[in-house]
């Protein structure tokens, strides 16, 4: 697939710099180009938010750096967790004396390059606690295994809401780990993202095939099968996530519906009115739906839906209001 | 053999930024095939600022000076799993000698195996569960073994061995990294990072090679 | 490219379905299946703002459906006009007793179709008038025979800004019609989009071509060259917009970036940082950027610059609150 | 000739509709080149609806209320710059045999011209603008001017000259429609809607040629 990019060397600099230049009103550049940070930080001191991962899923991270949202996004190489020097110089640019959150998904290089920065964060006597999202379903067997996806976002909105009540590192982190802790997505891909150095998809696919399970960062999933129509598809997911969440009738969910970047919000409206359907016809109420391009695989075809079960708590903290470029709500 | 100078080092580590260029697309397909498709991307960007850095060396920079520097570079540019411990790696391979002005061909192994044992604390795998460990540890064990008065000798046994390793990963279900989560569906491929390692370490031989010639 | 749909001849139905099941709070349909309403409607009655067009271009028409923002958005066809019947129920169902603007981008079918729903709001005495958007600098010659594209979210906030002042018709329309005549926009597209009934492109495109001046329906465009990097293409794009625009140092502008589908946000910021740091350069100022998917042609990999020269009177228009679900700032 | 009741009509309206059907994907390909590529697809849309209608249509329509339906029907479905001129223009046809249980051959031509001026007058086109006028007007003039009393013949060479007038479009540059925006590039395109015109008006002959056998 096409691109419109330059030296793909240069892509996640010259996107930084764009974002930065687009959004002077909310964000800049900390001491390193690869730490995106709010132009003001809080007035009242409060826990900062560190959210980060690779580049190419934008809106995330960078996208949810704003007011009452993410303190400080840390930004890797395409598909590829940021360096430890990045976690640490976010720290150092937004603690506020009250330590900080890291909020990634749970990917082996992104725990050693987050969990270095900390090391050298503990080093300056910032306390800084991490919570691994977990959220997609067909990742792995035990819930702690598996990678993050879309969840990122979610569990975001749960830390932030908390963490702009004044609360401590260690009520803020709680916050995230329940969040996690409800928190399930599945997802396919019809296409594999183009890389900007190669100008290559990393992986090749069949016209009618459809790879379930896949990953954001273009991971193989766990299965290719043949393409079905949407509503087929979201039956198939939700056949392995409403299991897995043991929802029952008179339960209430969030529900978003990811889009990957290639598809269309179309689609992605038909997938939503399926799962609003099953949904609905199960008995689970929807208190929250949220439809679009939230972390993405840049140009890659496919969507994941999410789900939140929801208790009043949660529902609260995802119903906070949040004002980044990507996150408004009032 | 003559023992080995700063330089020696530096054209190595030359070598190595060749290599990954060539070798970029190689262990990027191998990365799509049970990973994401970076492997050999971030190892270029990493070792394209290497050579920057390598350009602008200070004169007074040591062996383990230079090794700190490679290894805190990659550590920076390459990021994900592999830069990490590429990264301690190199830093660590280079702290077995502070001081030192010059190295022995003896002293190789040690360094070696001190950056390879950094690959096992940071990430915690063991042989055989498909990594650039299976491809080190046994090299490792080989070189160990080796006469290292034939240090050319010694050191194609060390690559050939480590070579070796990575084609045994083929079989492999991967049980670190990222291809970890495809289960079963990782077996019958490469691990990416098996082959970038022997092909990194190749480049030391190679630099054996121009001295011992 | 490939689709996530159920049968391409209920993709619209499913579409409209599930856009108000996820934003029920926002908006429903009204008696007419094509049209989609805000659910309440301004407690202090205002002009009507009535925004559409075809479908295939989500967000546009209905994601600006909200709060401030259309009252209605009325949608034809994939790529195809509304129909009549259509256009008046939207007016019917939000006049206030101070008349209805229609807003919509300048296509034979589209004025066709909207004129005929005029002439019966005429008939009830509903008093409706029509601004045409035309900011497509590359389809025509003179500004008014130009095609309407990303600059119907300009000019739909220019309108709605005064409309929300409580302002009679005259004056909404005066304010829609400056914010057109001072809206420029042109694009290139790199892949057709894809049709939900066939499942095919629009058109076929070389893997390394462009076509520079493609409409957001998949018209061709004026011309097909090679594809070049990012910021030559950028360059491309302003060496044709900024004499048209007959923009001088010291002049300010808002700069819209619009994504047609499947080019990634990584991609657009790196547009956008090429567009600022010419208008910077040539002493223009930026005094409002925008940057996303905001007139798609569904899975269209390509974009558009469109550039708005501000006054006061207009930067105010654009700065004003609106909350839509795709459209939110206070 | 017998004279043409409401089941000629509806059948002919029931084979524009297999028309829209079969031809979806040809009509659709030509507006690609030049338009939006939507025009198979709205006319396969709206004919849909039609034999929805069709089914459902009361005894007490007469061919004026059938004719009034398939247009309303073509202009709530269809949208875009054919809905509205395909919607009139059956609507106005229609109009003119108001009351009539029964129509005669020698009707049609006046029909189909009020029908086309209603085209003329909603879309401000003109012969040689590229639009399916062009396959329209000299089609209707060689009508008028044909002896009705062999129907069949008559309606071919309708049929016939509108088909010519739709080759005619290939050469010419748009000047209305979506087409008009592409300057010189519509040159060397047929015009869709020159092309669905005329393969509707092939089914009124269809029926006709089966009474007439
Ligand atoms: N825990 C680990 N121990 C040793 N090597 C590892 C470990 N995890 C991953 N690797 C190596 O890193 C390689 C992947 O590197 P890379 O693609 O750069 O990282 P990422 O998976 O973050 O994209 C794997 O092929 C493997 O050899
Ligand atoms: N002003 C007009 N007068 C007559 N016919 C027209 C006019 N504008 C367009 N057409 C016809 O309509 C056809 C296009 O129809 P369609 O594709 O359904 O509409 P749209 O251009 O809105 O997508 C053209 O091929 C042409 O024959
Ligand atoms: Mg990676
Ligand atoms: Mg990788
Ligand atoms: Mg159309
Ligand atoms: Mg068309």
């Amino acid at each position: 697939m096409k691109r419109l990019l330059n030296d793909g060397y240069d892509a996640v600099e010259e996107l930084l710099d764009g974002y930065v230049k687009a959004h002077g009103d909310v964000v800049k550049l900390a001491d390193n180009e690869r730490v995106v940070v709010r132009t003001t930080l809080s007035a009242e001191p409060k826990v900062g938010i560190i959210f980060g991962g690779g580049s190419g899923h934008e809106p995330l991270f960078l996208g949810y750096v704003g007011e009452g949202v993410a303190d400080a996004a840390v930004i890797g190489n395409v598909n590829t967790s940021p360096d430890p020097m990045a976690c640490y110089d976010a720290v150092t640019a937004v603690d506020q004396g009250k330590g900080c959150l890291f909020l990634y998904g749970n990917y082996q290089g992104d725990v050693l390059n987050f969990d270095m920065g900390a090391e050298m964060a503990a080093d300056d006597d910032i306390r800084v606690e991490t919570v691994l999202i977990t959220d997609d379903v067909y990742s792995a067997k035990d819930k702690a295994d598996r990678r993050g996806v879309a969840g990122d976002v979610i569990v975001l909105m749960a830390a932030c809401a908390v963490a702009n009540t004044g609360a401590d590192l260690d009520t803020v982190k709680a916050a995230a780990e329940k969040a996690n802790d409800h928190t399930y997505s599945m997802g396919v891909a019809l296409s594999s993202s183009t890389l900007p150095v190669t100008g290559r998809p990393i992986f090749d696919i069949g016209p009618d095939d459809m790879e379930v399970g896949m990953g954001i960062h273009g991971e193989p999933g766990i299965e290719r099968k043949k393409l079905e129509p949407a509503d087929a598809v979201m039956d198939e997911i939700l056949s392995i996530v409403l299991p897995e969440m043991q929802l029952a009738s008179g339960d209430e969910v969030a529900v978003m519906i990811n889009g990957l970047g290639g598809l269309p919000l179309m689609d992605q409206y038909i997938c939503y009115r399926r799962v609003h359907d099953v949904l609905t016809e199960k008995g689970v109420s929807i208190g929250k739906s949220m439809v679009g391009n939230y972390a993405t695989s840049m140009d890659m075809i496919g969507m994941g839906v999410t789900l939140v079960k929801l208790d009043d708590e949660l529902k609260g903290w995802l119903d906070a209001p949040f004002d980044a470029p990507y996150l408004k709500q009032d | 053999m003559a023992s080995l100078d700063r330089d020696f080092f530096v054209a190595s580590f030359r070598r190595m930024a060749v290599a990954a260029e060539v070798n970029r697309d190689e262990w990027t397909r191998l990365d799509g095939q049970i990973g994401d498709g970076d492997h050999g991307i971030n190892m270029s960007i990493g070792f394209r600022e290497v050579v920057k850095q390598l350009d602008a060396l200070p004169d007074d920079t040591d062996i383990a000076g230079t090794f700190k520097l490679v290894g805190m570079t990659l550590l920076r540019r390459v990021g994900g799993a592999s830069g990490p411990l590429y990264g301690s790696f190199f830093m660590k391979a280079g702290a077995e000698v502070a001081g030192q002005s010059e190295v022995s061909v003896d002293d190789l192994p040690r360094m070696l195996r001190a950056g390879v044992a950094s690959i096992q604390a940071r990430g915690k795998a063991e042989l055989g569960d498909k990594t650039m460990l299976d491809s080190y540890l046994p090299g490792l064990d080989v070189l160990e073994a080796a006469d290292l008065s034939d240090a050319v000798a010694a050191f194609s046994s060390f690559v050939e061995r480590m070579q070796q390793g990575s084609d045994d990963t083929i079989p492999l279900q991967a049980k670190k990294g990222r291809a970890m989560r495809l289960g079963p569906r990782s077996i019958g491929h490469r691990d990416p990072g098996s082959q970038s390692a022997w092909q990194l370490m190749e480049c030391f031989l190679e630099g054996l090679k121009g001295i011992q010639s």
